[in-house]
């Protein structure tokens, strides 16, 4: 008890759901375990857009954590806002060998070549169909590098051929889904290659990558194999739902689903590439998920316990067992060996779609991620399109107007943070 | 003039009193003040504190654009405001909190008025029923909402499912713009009744009787002597439970959190739900302040109008 | 609007009175199904595993209260409710205190200003708490009062509704018994405390309720400053949990609702009876 | 419209004990029908359960040969004035008073006619536009009593309705009221604690005492012949004199020094309570064979009320003409009285009643 | 205690009339004041200005010699009996007694006593644990006298204390209050629309009525020389009769069949206003020299009020001996009036008092 009571407590928020919150406790337990001096609390925060705000303003305050996760897209506003100590402050101190992370996601979160954030937890956006469901239907499954059109045949059968009991196809209403339309269409949503090479001053949401998408969106919904469950994750537990339950047939979302897409449903599970415009290869999407923080208004000792705790998490077996405890990609080039990962592979040969489409992109500034302030105003703009053109807006109109409303938003921003 | 006073005065006997008739007259106005002080101070303090400067503070970030940390950075005057109300999602959210507003204030009261005189039945096992229908009072924003979600869901929700069987079409009540509003209206109205009821059957109860001995006598028939005794009685009531909810479907926000995130297409994005994502969604104090304060003069003109129009009107 | 005392039952001997009779029960009935139907459902399928509710079925082979057993052992839902009810009270307490206080100054105490003091605090009450989340973040993040239950208590000790609302009742009180007090020479806090409030029992319950309520229901602002669940009320704690399970674990997410709403249900219930008919009745003729 | 109360009983729920036991009468047809009893005693619960405002524990209430326990107020048309008044307190005077007419959709022009009759008739024309609490105590009762003038409902019951009014207006009310009962036809039963009131407009009266009926009789008959001391006791100010007497051969022996000789014989009691109106006692004034001294004397315009103690120290009181020069601790000889009652002294009920003759006491010289 | 009245006026916010202007009066330390007159004459105002819970519209009010125009209520040290009872509906009846002395912190032993004699006094010491509603209006009233009493505060309000009790308990509550009154030596000051009470208890009484003072005079001066007409019609019952008559040489033509001999000649105007107590009269029945007709005979107990109509139809009231057998439309003679007074016809002020005698009216034969 008094042991307990001088360990150094080392907070750490993060916004991970359903298995991967019980892997970031049972991280946090195997830690806790492993060592005297520190003790890991994880504390939950509520979904990324949330926790961005949370995480700064409570900078500076009793409240703060020591070590939080953050979502790919606030890295840049994070890193503005200089609230944690860089990654690379620690890593070259003790000398850790970096070139065992995935240097994809690393680059992500580095900036002239300085870490600025450890990738933790990194996904792909990839398309789930219930391969048993299509099978018993006599529909013959997509190919794993699906178009527009391969899939909207496939939503297009399940629909009929289930009389109308099963819908075929949902695509959230979901900023990053409509953001991986335009990397894999190779099109930027920023300027500045997409804020790669400097602060982005102008965007487009209407370019003829997102009117494909939406278009095919559209054609489904008028053909009537289209469901609509909203934005929000309401709408992520709603599709899930559904689709465990078999009244959906398929639907596009994180690889970070497919453990709890595993674990929910008897049925085989299917799993393609991003699905790519007609006529035009796919660019490959950019990956998601988020990083590790180590937040700089904590005490040294403190600072010490976070560093630990994320070395930790980034050992090969701890990543490999991420991986198939969630779905998102084991970020330790020796995880993949590891008897855990081997398993899930063998079990369930689809489990590496999402590693080998990430390993399939040839990566440039479209499919890289945008490095922008305002990435969550963008979303909603862009999720408010999505729902605008699903309940029968003209696309061209609805993608305007986000992306006037989202052009405004950068400016101000801009202005705001006297970015020039 | 209290030094005249004998040293040590027995204030409680009555004789030192009435000599006291005179000089007292100040002292009790210090003694008043004294009370004023203990009754008023701390709940002056404590709206000062969070309420009035807090409105200074909203007024002032709201002529201002903020920077990443919320710190007022540029000057910009107005044009918040301007661009807020050029913004046709803005002027939708406006439109769909109005409505919102409405509709809950409304059917909020004439069914919670309905359940009270259904109440006010004597009959046996009444107390049974006034029970189940304050019983929503109990059931918070958290609950209501997770109640609500699951017969809305689209695939398994019993509005669902009803209109499966009965091959009605499906209404996919929480993604389809035209029914999601509906459907917060509905849950909020729901969650308010117990609440409303309650009041108003409370204040049904508290009416003196003789009054309406008086009107049975006179042969009043019992509409009359709900809309010529009870109503104008109960006015006071009536009017607080009107201020109460519409201020509250104002400052409606968990409902929506829980159940649209203000979706779809900002169809239940409703003026504080906006607030909040512009400000710790999005972290643009600036504008989030312009709502906040555009917000309150709509809820403060709606108040005037009601003291105004109704206020006297109501019988004390 | 039938206004016999409840203590007086009529005997029922005519057929037309029976028919009536059962004519309200009917829609007393009906009116009951509609302000349950919701609360039924939901209490029904905390009862059916998840795997049976996803599928749309209402009707299970599996009725157990494992859901229940689930939510108390996996989430921290007990706490959630101690916390609400730790702010929740002391709020109610203090609201009710502090209101009844300066009402009373409102209407009974003679002051200089004292209609300005009262249009401020009805403005108060057309400032809505939310539109000011802002500043009010910055204030007690400033108090360092983030993540702790002061900062969801400390704010809310009164409120200007509460004050209009027992001005209202106060006025509403007979003057004779104002005046009766002041001729037996009762001082403001012996009338307050010991007239003024007994007889505005039906007001205060009501506002104890409200703002018990209120800060049951409060969601927004504890959302902003709580960051643990340590201290994190139930509503928020609830949405945690709903955002949790990341895939609809329905019936778990209904039990605990249900863990929510049955202890506030019980103290409803407790506290019905101080609705009763004709408290303040014989006071003057 | 004939009420009939037959063998009605109320027992309030909270208390055990009954308020009213068996109350039987049939109240005629354009009767003015008034009942007293002291305060508490049930009048208001009598007609409250007439009126069907408070239910009825036991019995039969009858209006018009049906029964009418069940029956709704408003199904009894029937107009009250309540003893508090229930004024509406957000409706003007006239509003109060036209509102059950409103209410049962009279013609406008109808209404105000009544109400400004019955306005008139309580001398509150002036104040029709007032609310209730502008008005003092005597002009609220008035709007009260108004209200239930204008309705014109064939049954009126009246509690108390002129007791917060001067003399004056009482009696010039009294005599409206009565007025208005006989153009009208109405069958009015009247609560009054005012024993004028009583005697001026009641064709019968009800005396209600220890939850029952004590008598119901004419005003004449209730003053001349008591059924107990109660009733006795209850009418006439000051109260009648109830003396304690030896039944002796021939006569009563109040006290050694005051004998009342009878003429009627039939008495087996050996004590019995004499009853004598003050009013009735014939005195002296002067030492000379006195049997009294004055304890006090009160002043009441052409009359005085003396109290005089006996020589067994039972107090007697007396009325004498305010002429008489008499002062406390005077002496003086009771000469004798015009009439008595004699009561059981156990049953308090009447024995006999005697006219006596003013000079016709036996007395004794007393020595004081 | 003594409490001096200085022209006081009130005009309510609410109406332009004043209701009450300039009452002056001195109220003495240990006197039983009483204020009458009509409803709605400001009784209550004054009292209620005098307890501080009404503001003074002008004019000044001293209690012991010190302005206490600005003085609240509770530092007046008085005790008050509303009109309305003002009880405190959810404390019980001792509870309600008990209230202010608690509040003053008197020991809990002394509060207890006072509140069992108060309830005594007031006869409800058995429904000591009842809550205000569950009581008879009178015992309401007795709640609020008790209430009163129990505070022994050296000055006493009270408004109409005894207005819904029956006669008996009233006849035993005067006399308790002024036993009490006397005992504590307050300074009652007591509104009464019932002469029997202001009559018997008061040791002074003020007649209000048109927003003034009338009279200010000890019972028996007010009934025997009232300042004028109001106040005589005010007193006595039945009223005083106001004939019109015209003023000969050495008496007074009330109507050609009727004159009365006058004493006093120095009368200026032609015409007056003779007031006659209905009791002074004094008739003979039977048509022989007839100068009246009966027209109502009510019967009271002991006494009869007859009206008759003078041949010039004035009506004139006479109380006569109820064992008089006597009928409407029996014709009578009025042979004479013991006392009468002469009011000036437009001032109605006195004009002068004199002394009949029974048989000295001058009566002319009648033709009916
Ligand atoms: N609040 C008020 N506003 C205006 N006029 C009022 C108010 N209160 C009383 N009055 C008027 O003032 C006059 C005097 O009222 P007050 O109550 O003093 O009469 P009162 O002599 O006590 O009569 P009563 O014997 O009927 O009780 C009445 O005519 C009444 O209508
Ligand atoms: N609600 C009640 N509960 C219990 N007892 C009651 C209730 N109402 C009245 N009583 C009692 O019943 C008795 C009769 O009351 P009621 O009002 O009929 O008397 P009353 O004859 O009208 O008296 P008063 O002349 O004082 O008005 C009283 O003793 C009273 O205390
Ligand atoms: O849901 P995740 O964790 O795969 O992340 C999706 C997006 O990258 C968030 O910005
Ligand atoms: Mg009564
Ligand atoms: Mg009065």
């Amino acid at each position: 008890r008094s042991e307990a009571a001088s360990r150094t407590p080392v907070v750490f928020w993060h916004e991970m759901t359903g298995p991967g919150q019980e892997q970031l406790k049972q991280f946090a337990k195997e830690f806790n375990a492993s060592q005297t001096k520190y003790r890991v609390e994880p504390q939950f925060e509520g979904n990324y857009n949330e926790a961005v705000q949370k995480i700064l303003h409570t900078h500076g305050t009793s409240a703060s954590p020591a070590v939080f996760q953050s979502m790919d897209v606030s890295t840049s506003q994070l890193y503005h806002a200089k609230i944690g100590t860089p990654m690379q402050h620690f890593i070259d101190r003790d000398h850790y060998d970096i070139n065992q992370t995935s240097p994809v996601a690393r680059a992500f979160y580095s900036q002239n070549g300085n870490q600025i954030s450890m990738p933790f937890n990194t996904s792909q956006p990839v398309l789930y169909y219930n391969a048993s469901l299509l099978k018993r239907l006599g529909i013959k499954a997509p190919p794993v590098d699906p178009s527009y059109s391969d899939i909207t045949r496939v939503a297009k059968a399940i629909s009929a051929k289930s009389h109308g009991k099963v819908k075929g196809l949902t695509v959230e209403e979901y900023g990053w889904l409509f953001e991986q339309f335009m990397a894999n269409g190779n099109e930027h949503l920023a300027n500045h290659e997409d804020g790669r090479t400097g602060i982005p001053t102008k965007v487009q949401l209407n370019t003829p990558g997102t009117q494909a998408a939406m278009k095919w969106v559209r054609e489904n919904i008028q053909a009537g194999d289209f469901i609509d469950y909203g934005a929000g994750s309401q709408a992520e537990s709603n599709e899930i739902a559904a689709f465990l339950a078999g009244k959906l047939g398929i639907f596009i979302q994180s690889s970070a689903y497919i453990s709890q897409l595993l674990a929910g449903t008897k049925d085989e599970l299917g799993i393609t590439y991003y699905p790519h415009q007609d006529g035009k290869p796919r660019n490959g999407v950019a990956v998601g998920g988020a990083s590790l923080w180590i937040s700089n208004d904590k005490p040294k000792d403190v600072q010490q316990g976070a560093w630990e705790f994320v070395k930790y998490v980034m050992t090969a077996k701890a990543q490999a067992q991420w991986q198939a405890a969630t779905g998102y990609l084991a970020l330790n080039k020796d995880s993949q060996k590891q008897p855990i990962l081997q398993k899930l592979y063998k079990q369930h040969p689809s489990a590496q779609i999402p590693s080998q489409q990430l390993a399939t992109i040839k990566a440039n500034t479209a499919n890289s991620g945008v490095f922008m302030e305002g990435v969550i105003q963008e979303r909603n703009l862009a999720q408010t399109a999505m729902a605008q053109i699903y309940n029968g807006k003209d696309i061209n109109k609805a993608l305007a107007i986000a992306e006037k409303g989202l052009n405004r938003t950068v400016a101000s921003t801009n202005q705001a943070n006297h970015y020039k | 003039m209290l030094e005249s006073l004998p040293q040590n005065s027995n204030l409680q006997d009555p004789d030192v009193q009435s000599a006291l008739v005179q000089i007292t007259t100040s002292a009790r106005w210090r003694k008043d003040s004294l009370y004023v002080t203990l009754f008023l101070g701390p709940s002056l303090l404590l709206l000062s504190v969070f309420v009035f400067w807090p409105m200074i503070k909203t007024l002032y970030l709201s002529l201002f654009l903020t920077d990443n940390l919320g710190h007022a950075s540029v000057f910009v005057g107005l044009s918040n405001y301007v661009n807020l109300f050029k913004d046709p999602a803005y002027l939708s959210s406006l439109g769909a909190t109005l409505l919102y507003v409405i509709a809950v204030s409304v059917l909020t009261i004439v069914l919670g008025m309905l359940l009270a005189v259904a109440a006010q039945q004597h009959l046996q096992g009444i107390r049974f029923f006034r029970t189940i229908f304050s019983s929503t009072m109990g059931i918070s924003v958290s609950v209501a909402a997770i109640f609500w979600l699951f017969a809305f869901n689209p695939s398994v929700g019993v509005f669902a499912q009803i209109s499966q069987v009965l091959h009605l079409p499906e209404i996919n009540w929480l993604a389809d713009p035209h029914f999601a509003l509906l459907a917060v209206i509905i849950t909020t109205v729901w969650m308010n009744l117990g609440f409303t009821f309650l009041i108003l059957f409370g204040a049904l109860q508290q009416l003196p009787s003789s009054l309406f001995e008086a009107a049975k006598i006179a042969g009043v028939n019992k509409t009359t002597q709900f809309f010529k005794i009870s109503l104008p009685l109960i006015s006071p009531t009536l009017f607080f439970v009107l201020v109460v909810t519409l201020i509250d479907a104002f400052k409606s926000f968990g409902l929506i959190d829980l159940m649209t995130v203000g979706g779809p297409n900002n169809a239940t994005n409703l003026l504080v739900y906006r607030v909040y994502q512009d400000a710790f969604l999005n972290g643009n104090y600036g504008l989030a302040s312009t709502e906040s304060v555009i917000l309150t003069v709509i809820i403060a003109i709606i108040t005037l109008l009601q003291f105004k129009l109704l206020g006297k009107r109501v019988n004390y | 609007m039938e206004m016999s005392r409840p203590n007086e039952p009529t005997i029922n001997t005519t057929n037309i009175k029976s028919a009536k009779q059962l004519s309200q029960y009917a829609l007393l009935l009906i009116l009951t199904l509609l302000v349950l139907g919701p609360f039924l459902l939901g209490l029904w399928t905390s009862l059916m595993p998840t795997a049976d509710i996803s599928k749309g079925a209402l009707w299970s082979k599996n009725i157990s209260l494992d859901n229940y057993v689930t939510a108390i052992k996996t989430t921290p839902i007990l706490r959630y409710l101690l916390n609400s009810l730790v702010i929740s009270t002391v709020t109610m307490l203090f609201q009710v205190l502090l209101c009844s206080m300066s009402a009373y100054a409102f209407v009974f105490l003679k002051f200089k200003y004292r209609k300005q003091l009262f249009m401020l605090f009805l403005m108060t009450m057309m400032l809505p708490f939310e539109a000011e989340v802002i500043p009010n973040f910055s204030t007690v993040r400033s108090m360092g009062l983030l993540n702790h239950y002061a900062a969801m208590v400390i704010p809310f000790l009164t409120a200007a509704f509460g004050t209009f609302m027992l001005r209202q009742a106060f006025m509403q009180m007979p003057t004779e018994l104002k005046e009766a007090a002041d001729i037996e020479g009762l001082s403001h806090w012996q009338f307050y405390w010991h007239l003024a409030l007994p007889y505005t029992k039906v007001t205060l319950m009501t506002l104890a309720a409200y703002s018990f309520l209120s800060s049951w229901n409060q969601y927004l602002w504890p959302m902003l400053t709580t960051f643990s669940d340590n201290f994190r009320p139930v509503q928020d704690g609830l949405r945690q949990l709903q955002g949790q399970e990341s895939f609809n674990n329905w019936g778990m997410i209904q039990a605990s609702a249900a863990i929510v709403v049955i202890p506030t249900l019980i103290i409803l219930f407790v506290g019905q009876h101080y609705f009763k008919a004709g408290l303040n009745e014989g006071a003057v003729k | 419209m004939t009420i009939t109360l037959n063998q009605l009983s109320k027992t309030y729920e909270e208390s055990a004990q009954p308020v009213l036991k068996e109350v039987s009468v049939q109240i005629n047809d354009g009767e003015f029908f008034v009942i007293v009893g002291p305060s508490g005693c049930g009048k208001s619960t009598l007609l409250r359960m007439i009126a069907g405002l408070t239910s009825i524990s036991d019995g039969k209430l009858t209006i018009n040969g049906k029964l009418a326990n069940q029956v709704p107020p408003k199904d009894r048309a029937l107009s009250m004035v309540f003893q508090s008044y229930a004024l509406f307190p957000f409706m003007t005077v006239a509003e109060n008073v036209g509102f059950g007419l409103k209410s049962r959709k009279l013609p406008s022009s109808e209404i105000n006619h009544r109400v400004d009759d019955a306005l008139a008739m309580v001398n509150l024309s002036d104040l029709r536009d007032r609310k209730p609490k502008e008005l003092s105590g005597g002009q609220r009762q008035r709007v009260a009593l108004a209200r239930a003038i204008a309705s014109e409902a064939k049954i009126c019951l009246m509690d108390e309705p002129l007791s917060n009014l001067d003399a004056q207006l009482r009696a010039k009310m009294r005599i409206e009221l009565k007025q208005l009962q006989r153009n009208l036809g109405l069958t009015v039963i009247y609560v009054t604690h005012d024993q004028v009131e009583a005697m001026t407009m009641a064709d019968r009266v009800m005396v209600l005492n220890d939850q029952r009926v004590q008598q119901i009789d004419t005003p004449i008959n209730l003053y001349q012949r008591p059924n107990n001391a109660f009733v006795a006791q209850f009418f006439g100010t000051p109260q009648i004199n109830l003396l304690k007497a030896n039944v002796a051969e021939r006569e009563l022996v109040i006290d050694s020094a005051l004998h009342l000789p009878m003429t009627k014989t039939q008495i087996n009691n050996s004590k019995v309570l004499v009853g004598i109106r003050p009013a009735d006692v014939r005195i002296q004034i002067g030492s000379r064979g006195a049997n009294a001294r004055v304890a006090t004397v009160s002043y009441l315009g052409n009359q005085s009320v003396i109290t005089a103690v006996l020589n067994d120290s039972q107090t007697i009181r007396i009325v004498a003409d305010s002429q008489l020069q008499i002062a406390a601790d005077d002496l003086i000889k009771i000469i004798g009285v015009e009439d008595f009652h004699i009561f059981d002294i156990n049953s308090q009920k009447l024995i006999g009643s005697q006219k006596g003759d003013v000079s016709d006491a036996r007395v004794a010289a007393t020595e004081f």
